[in-house]
């Protein structure tokens, strides 16, 4: 048993007091640190794709169901905002958890899949889901333009308060609140259930599907409602990334995205809160902060014709595989073990000799 | 007053190979009743038709008054009836006490809204039940593997952890399978000694399949001998184990202790 | 002569304490070894420091030596199988979905193709319960068929040392007598065993000498015949009447 | 009097920013693009720069045709840059079409979208899909066809493929005719025998293809498998050099022509614009292959060239300032290398309604000659955005 | 009228690429246990090696392929050597996602080296046909086809009958126990790598050359043939070219149908159907068409 397994133990366990206190800084001093800087901008997508994660996580690390369907429901969550907030001009406080139904739905809907299959098998309903999804938002005009995709221009207010426009400060910083804010709910309410009588349950399935129904588990419900979680947290991501960017096409829902969330949660964490949050910020980051770094580097150029050995494109996609590679073997727990293993020498797990 | 478990005339094979062939006998409210018989005789077979793993062929299977056959394995814990397996079945990745609080599943309530929200009652009934899973930590001496996944235990200490979380269960009717199998003289004599306190503590009757005939002979209020699916023997222990049949198909010239 | 020497060998699994520290016995020629003790002395972990399987369980060698044969034992576990040394692993690991027979073709893997008609007879000769299930998944099979495919599997590979690490688990007293029986004959053959058991009694009756480890050291070592007569043995491993323990 | 600083002018160095597929499938366009920028600005910046003293400097970022990517480097971009030199692709530019409103950025899309004409942040250059697509099926009815012409579409599922359609569509309604089959692909399909099966079967004796050049080769292989040989009009990005040397040249040179602008690769007499472009190629980047995407960068840098120098003779190159040279900017000319384009007030902008259409023909220096050169059929001049 | 016969045999002729495609996905899950993404990007790398060895250093297309194949799978069984060898007792999905980690590095050697533009691979078939029942068929895509039966009959041979291919499934089913018998898990991995850069070669070549072009775009077309992977079981080699040809004709077939006979399905439909079918299918026999089921027991 590698010691994986161990972080997967101390991962569940509460954070000490001072890292609270340290995040609620960071939440908000950042937007004021980052001023109206582009890395502001990575992080709200960082924020994003860390809610997209944290739901995945629950899915794939804690009941075991590998997913990379996820684009799916973001998909679905993004175009759900156009509809609720822009064409039926609902407000901020029902087109979110408007979205966050619509994927809670679509997830019911595929989680029966899931009852029957396991393994590769699963993860290949999962692939075959990204390409039906793209075939539906391609052909569904009324609701996604078709494949020339949609603008979402939606309200993000609750009332007075207007998450595009907060004591002057700009729409990215608005945006970083809104959306961190939301990672926090979301994190809060999946580390609640994680640590919980369903949550355990979920864990159960992973570990020994069978086994679970003997201690009195309704697997099938629990599955499915993993999968109906899951996606509703997807796609209420997936509804703030459309607000934010203000269009989408059918192309962007793609496999890749549904690699890139695995990849996220792989690097961070599997089955931790905290590993989906940090390895959505890591996967997002990465490929902007090797490009810092590709571009300054002599036998590189920016492009093929410029002469160079490599270009920077290049390069950048093959440091992400290697990268990718090397958290993989070299931190098999994800980050979030690696970081509390370094933070926590004192809180150590007890193990008997 | 009929038995609490009354198994007629059960048969079931897959494919050529026929697992169990007419079984049928009673097991007594809070007695000991062993199964024994050579490899392959359909011992796990007949557990995994006890707890709807399998179902048979033929054949009738009442608990309580009730049939067992087309009862759901998630509802086996709500109706009363916990086991342990064979070759293990705990979670690994989770530490002994979550495993046993696995065991409390049924007897909980909370769903996903009510976690997520950590409402006060939700609250309550998990401190609760840690309450209880505390209590058979303590009973079965696991409080120093707290933490550490159960997968990188000692194989003694995952044998207690299983027992742990099927206790948990507060069942009526306990299903061990080869519960000492794999453990040394000392821990065999801890398990015994544990099961023991389960009968007078919790009057749980229980049914019990094992090779170690030492172990059994001391435990076991009745013992059902197998043979390639039939029964062969029934009886009381000391009955059993002098019967010539049993010795030329299960124990051999010499018993070794 | 020695087949196999351990001498003072260490071992540390990846960030836990010393699993052995300091260990040496040897196994003779044409011998039968018990190693004795308690759950989690090492009795695993010196099996695996003979067949070069540590290294897939985050574990190294830290001190000592092992000698095979006169020669250093070094290399990977194809080398060592292939040198004679073939091992029956805790907790069976047959190949769930391959069938009985190829299950045990795989233990034959290291042994020319002309022997492997009659390894196979061997063990259907040794196991008959197995002729039935030739072609059968071996992930179906009942627990103790299971185990049977796993020692058949090892004696398939016509060791000259063969490494087995609880092979009674689960299985019946009649079958023990059976196994017991094969081991003695291919003792008799020549071969040696070094045989890891919770059932004391048992592998003190088969053996010729015996190891017994306590928490990774080597508590006794000595002629299996005074082992049993013991008194400190006696009262740890072999104890009368185990259930009577009330 | 000295030039104000603004965000991407330093007092010298006015600095454009560059959003392109330098990656994937579509850098095969993308890369040419962007080289066909560099090589006007570096000629630009030997000549002493634009307005004659400032020199251009170029960040290019790379968006791989994905709108995420597209929306992240624009922000990146967006503070270093006077304007955008080239953003790449329709539904990439759509993607910060809403930020492009309230930063009042001006952003020169290379893509043909019919939508950019009037939308006052767009720079576009040259003739839209539906004008080229017009003018070669209004060519062909006019010399090919027969009097009961079955014509067909086979295009791309996306608007890339609706755009040129859109033409064909319009002209067909001109003149009474009825589209007979339009059947869809897309970027993934290996085969297409389907397809061509079905517009076999509808008879088609004209085919309107938006593609790209991997399938055209494998429609066109397939096409003369099952012995299918209408008149093909495909759309301009379904061209590449390399299609010369594939076995299905012959078909091609037989069946096949492009709808696209400008004049074949090399005749400087009847396009001063040839010329100079040669000798820029020359000079600056001496192994750039033919290609018409080249073309579309090198125009689209000299039409930004025109407005920056509309700016700077303002005296303004803050946003505002290159909206209103923008809004207020002359024609255009592209030196025969594309149809001259009407800038200036958005409503009276008005995109060249000329173009060429082209032949396969293996022993030209591209692979194409034109069959008919910048020209504008009645139905072009009528079609309105 | 849309002639039949004519789709059928343009959907064994686009099925056979599949085929080729997934008996390479097949050998290395035969052996590992997992699905190589990567896959996609030996076959395009295998492309242009060919192309490579043709056109630039003007070696005859016989000559150019088993060289290029050699060298696909040397690469290949060098990625299993550097990078998956010590991810062997990583579970499952984390190896999957490393595969895609190197599909996404191998992307970029070909376009490193060669470029974005498209290349002819000047094979010898260019549109060569011949007619068989009066339908006109391409010799490559002929000869795909016997490519695809004849990999199939040696792999069958090879898993069956050899002991590296009982090594192979023993190594897949459990690599510890499979090291204890003797076996070489690395040698095994290696081999089976190997075959299937081999295997993505072929294909990479067979679907670069006659009337196509070698482009980047070559290493999605591996993710079209998942599907054939999955329908035949992911165990079979027999039930990949099945499962290949299957695809192949269900999308050429729902091509020329589905506008006509149902255009309210969508456009493109016939893009999708293999994913409908596969999903389809599964719920079936989710062991796909030849596998077999898992050996769970309680
Ligand atoms: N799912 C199954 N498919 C095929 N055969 C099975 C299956 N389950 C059990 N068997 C067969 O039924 C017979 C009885 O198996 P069972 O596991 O009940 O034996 P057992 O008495 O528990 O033996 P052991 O003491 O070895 O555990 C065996 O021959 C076994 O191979
Ligand atoms: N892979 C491992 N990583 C870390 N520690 C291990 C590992 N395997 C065994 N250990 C530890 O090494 C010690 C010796 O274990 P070993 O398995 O050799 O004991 P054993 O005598 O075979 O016990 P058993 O009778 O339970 O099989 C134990 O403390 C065990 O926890
Ligand atoms: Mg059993
Ligand atoms: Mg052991």
């Amino acid at each position: 048993m590698s010691s994986a397994e161990t972080a997967a133990v101390t991962a569940r366990r509460m954070p000490s007091l001072s890292m609270p206190v340290l995040l609620a800084v960071c939440y908000v001093a950042l937007p004021f640190v980052l001023g109206n800087s582009f890395w502001l901008q990575v992080s709200v997508y960082a924020g994003i794709a860390a809610i997209g994660a944290i739901g995945l996580n629950l899915l794939t690390g804690n009941t075991g169901q590998v997913s990379l369907g996820h684009p799916f429901f973001l998909g679905a969550g993004a175009y759900a905002a156009g509809v609720f907030g822009q064409d039926w001009g609902l407000p901020f406080w029902i087109w979110l958890p408007g979205a966050g139904l619509v994927g809670f739905g679509l997830g019911a809907l595929v989680g029966p899949f899931a009852l029957r299959l396991r393994g590769n098998y699963l993860v290949m309903v999962t692939f075959a889901l990204v390409f039906i999804g793209l075939h539906i938002f391609s052909n569904w005009s009324a609701v996604t333009g078709g494949a020339a995709g949609r603008g979402i221009s939606v309200p993000v207010a609750i009332g007075p308060i207007d998450f595009a426009d907060l004591f002057g400060a700009t729409r990215d910083q608005c945006y970083f609140w809104l959306v961190w804010g939301i990672v926090g709910i979301s994190a809060w309410l999946v580390f609640n259930i994680i640590n919980s009588r369903p949550g355990r349950a979920l864990m159960a399935i992973r570990d020994r599907e069978l086994t679970a129904e003997f201690v009195g588990i309704d697997v099938s419900h629990m599955k499915i409602a993993a999968f109906a979680i899951s996606s509703a947290v997807a796609a209420v991501a997936g509804a703030l990334y459309g607000a934010y960017v203000q269009y989408v096409s059918p192309v962007e829902w793609n496999l890749l995205l549904g690699i890139q969330y695995i990849a996220m949660i792989i690097v961070g964490g599997i089955g931790s809160v905290a590993g989906g949050v940090i390895g959505a910020v890591v996967i997002t980051f990465l490929p902007h902060l090797m490009r810092e770094v590709a571009g300054s580097l002599p036998f590189v150029a920016v492009n093929q014709s410029d002469g160079g050995l490599i270009t920077v494109f290049a390069l950048n996609q093959i440091l992400f595989g290697v990268l990718i590679v090397f958290f993989l073997v070299v931190a098999p727990g994800g980050l979030a073990r690696a970081v509390s293993a370094a933070a926590g020498r004192l809180s150590a797990p007890r193990r008997h000799k | 007053m009929s038995a609490l478990l009354q198994v007629r005339d059960v048969g079931i094979s897959f494919g050529g190979v026929r697992a169990l062939d007419q079984v049928s006998f009673d097991v007594e409210e809070a007695s000991l009743f062993a199964v024994i018989g050579p490899n392959g005789a359909g011992k796990t077979t007949l557990f995994n038709c006890l707890t709807a793993a399998y179902r048979p062929d033929r054949g009738t299977i009442d608990f309580k008054g009730g049939s067992l056959l087309g009862v759901r394995r998630r509802d086996l814990a709500g109706m009363g009836i916990a086991r342990t397996f064979q070759n293990l079945g705990l979670f690994d990745k989770l530490d002994a006490a979550e495993n046993v609080l696995l065991g409390r599943h049924s007897a909980m309530q909370c769903g996903f809204l009510g976690a997520a929200l950590q409402f006060p009652a939700v609250r309550r009934e998990e401190a609760n039940n840690r309450g209880k899973v505390a209590e058979i930590v303590d009973l079965l001496g696991l409080d120093p593997y707290l933490g550490t996944p159960s997968a990188m235990l000692l194989y003694g200490i995952r044998k207690l952890i299983e027992l742990g979380r099927a206790l948990a269960m507060e069942p009526d009717l306990l299903l061990l399978d080869e519960p000492v199998a794999g453990l040394n003289r000392e821990e065999t004599a801890r398990m015994a000694e544990i099961i023991r306190i389960i009968r007078r503590r919790f009057k749980t009757t229980i049914l019990l399949v094992e090779h170690d005939m030492g172990f059994l002979m001391s435990l076991a209020d009745r013992v059902l001998v197998l043979e390639y699916g039939c029964p062969i023997a029934l009886g009381r222990p000391e009955d059993v184990q002098k019967d010539p049949k049993v010795i030329a198909a299960y124990l051999g010239t010499e018993v070794p202790a | 002569m020695a087949l196999l020497s351990l001498n003072n060998l260490s071992v540390r699994y990846r960030g836990a304490s010393l699993a052995l520290d300091g260990v040496s016995f040897e196994v003779p020629e044409n011998a039968i070894v018990a190693l004795l003790g308690p759950n989690g002395a090492g009795k695993t972990t010196a099996l695996r420091a003979i067949s070069g399987l540590l290294s897939h369980h985050g574990g190294g060698e830290v001190g000592g030596s092992i000698e095979y044969d006169g020669r250093p034992l070094t290399g990977r576990t194809a080398t060592r199988v292939r040198a004679g040394i073939a091992q029956v692993m805790e907790g069976r690991r047959v190949f769930p979905d391959l069938s009985v027979e190829e299950n045990l073709l795989c233990g034959g893997f290291t042994r020319p193709r002309t022997g492997l008609g009659s390894g196979l007879d061997e063990v259907y000769a040794l196991f008959p319960d197995l002729v039935g299930r030739r072609q059968d998944m071996a992930g179906l099979l009942s627990g103790g068929q299971q185990q049977m495919v796993a020692v058949g599997r090892a004696l398939m590979s016509d060791p000259r040392l063969l490494l087995l690490d609880e092979p009674s688990l689960g299985l019946a007293p009649m079958v023990i007598q059976q196994i017991a029986g094969a081991l003695n004959q291919i003792n008799e053959r020549g071969a040696s065993v070094l045989l890891v058991e919770q059932n004391a009694t048992l592998a003190l009756a088969l053996s010729s000498s015996a190891c017994i480890l306590e928490t990774g050291r080597v508590a006794i070592t000595g002629a299996s015949r005074d082992l049993k007569d013991d008194p400190k043995v006696r009262e740890a491993y072999l104890g009368q009447g185990v259930g009577a323990a009330a | 009097a000295e030039l104000e600083e603004v965000p991407g002018f330093d007092g010298e160095t006015i600095t454009l920013g560059i959003i392109s597929p330098l990656s994937g499938p579509v850098a095969v366009l993308g890369l040419p693009v962007t080289a066909g920028h560099e090589v006007w600005f570096e000629r630009i910046n030997e000549q002493g720069g634009i307005a004659g003293k400032y020199k251009v400097k170029l960040l290019t970022e790379d968006n791989a045709n994905q709108e995420a990517l597209t929306v992240q480097q624009y922000n990146k971009l967006k503070n270093q840059v006077v304007s955008f030199s080239q953003v790449f692709g329709t539904h990439t530019t759509k993607a910060i079409l809403p930020q492009l409103r309230t930063d009042k950025m001006v952003v020169a899309p290379a893509s043909f979208d019919s939508y950019w004409v009037h939308d006052p942040n767009l720079l576009p250059v040259g003739a839209t899909y539906q004008i080229m697509a017009v003018n070669a099926f209004a060519h062909w009815l006019d010399t090919e066809a027969d009097d009961d012409p079955v014509i067909c579409g086979l295009v791309r599922d996306d608007p890339y493929g609706e755009a040129g359609m859109d033409g064909i569509k319009f002209v067909a309604e001109k003149r009474g005719l009825e589209i007979a089959a339009e059947v869809t692909l897309s970027q993934s399909d290996q085969d297409f025998t389907g397809q061509i099966e079905q517009l076999k079967s509808a008879g088609c004796e004209m085919v309107f293809v938006t593609t790209v050049p991997p399938q055209l080769a494998r429609i066109v292989g397939n096409s003369a498998r099952a012995g299918f040989e209408p008149r093909w009009i495909a759309q301009w990005p379904s061209w590449h050099g390399a299609l010369l040397d594939s076995p299905v040249v012959d078909y091609l040179e037989k069946n096949v022509w492009l709808a696209g602008e400008g004049t074949e690769w090399g005749n400087q007499a009847n396009s001063p614009g040839m010329a100079e472009l040669e000798a820029d190629i020359a000079a600056h980047k001496p192994d750039q292959a033919p290609n018409v995407w080249f073309v579309l960068g090198y125009n689209q840098a000299r039409a930004v060239t025109a407005m920056i120098e509309k700016a700077v003779a303002h005296g303004d190159l803050s946003r505002e300032g290159v909206m209103n040279a923008l809004a207020t900017m002359d024609n255009v000319d592209f030196g025969g290398l594309i149809g001259d384009y009407h800038y200036g007030a958005i409503e009276k902008r008005n995109p060249p309604r000329k173009s060429t259409v082209f032949g396969v023909d293996r022993e030209k220096p591209f692979g194409l000659k034109s069959l008919k050169e910048n020209f504008a059929s009645p139905e072009a001049a009528e079609y309105s955005y | 009228m849309i002639d039949f016969t004519k789709l059928i045999f343009a959907g064994l002729s686009l099925g056979s690429v599949y085929a080729l495609i997934a008996l390479g996905f097949v050998m290395v899950y035969k052996a590992t246990g997992i699905l190589n993404f990567a896959q996609g990007g030996l076959l395009m790398l295998g492309a242009y090696l060919a192309q490579y060895f043709i056109n630039g250093l003007g070696t005859t297309f016989w000559i150019a392929l088993p060289m290029a194949m050699l060298a696909t799978g040397l690469v290949a069984a060098g990625l299993q050597r550097t990078i998956f060898d010590k991810l062997l007792t990583h579970p499952a999905f984390t190896v999957i996602m490393a595969t895609w980690a190197v599909l996404i590095v191998l992307e970029q050697v070909p376009i490193t080296l060669f470029g974005y533009d498209f290349l002819n691979m000047n094979d010898p078939f260019g549109l060569a046909m011949v007619s068989i029942a009066s339908v006109q068929v391409f010799t490559i895509d002929l000869w795909t086809l016997a490519f695809a039966a004849g990999s199939v009959a040696v792999l069958a041979v090879f898993f069956f009958r050899t002991r590296m291919g009982l090594a192979m499934r023993a190594t897949a089913s459990d690599p510890e126990a499979a090291i204890a018998q003797g076996i070489e898990p690395r040698l095994v991995h290696a081999t089976a790598w190997f075959v299937a850069g081999m295997l993505a070669c072929l294909a990479g070549v067979m679907l670069g050359g006659g009337s196509r072009l070698v482009s980047p775009e070559l290493s999605h077309v591996a993710l079209r043939a998942i599907p054939a992977v999955i329908l035949g079981g992911l165990s079979s080699p027999l039930g990949a070219v099945v499962g290949g040809i299957l695809i192949g004709i269900a999308e050429v077939l729902t091509a020329a149908w589905a506008p006509t006979l149902a255009p309210w399905l969508g456009k493109n439909l016939h893009l999708v159907m293999p994913y409908f079918l596969l999903v389809g299918f599964l719920m079936f026999r989710p062991q796909g068409l030849f596998g077999q089921r898992q050996s769970g027991r309680v």
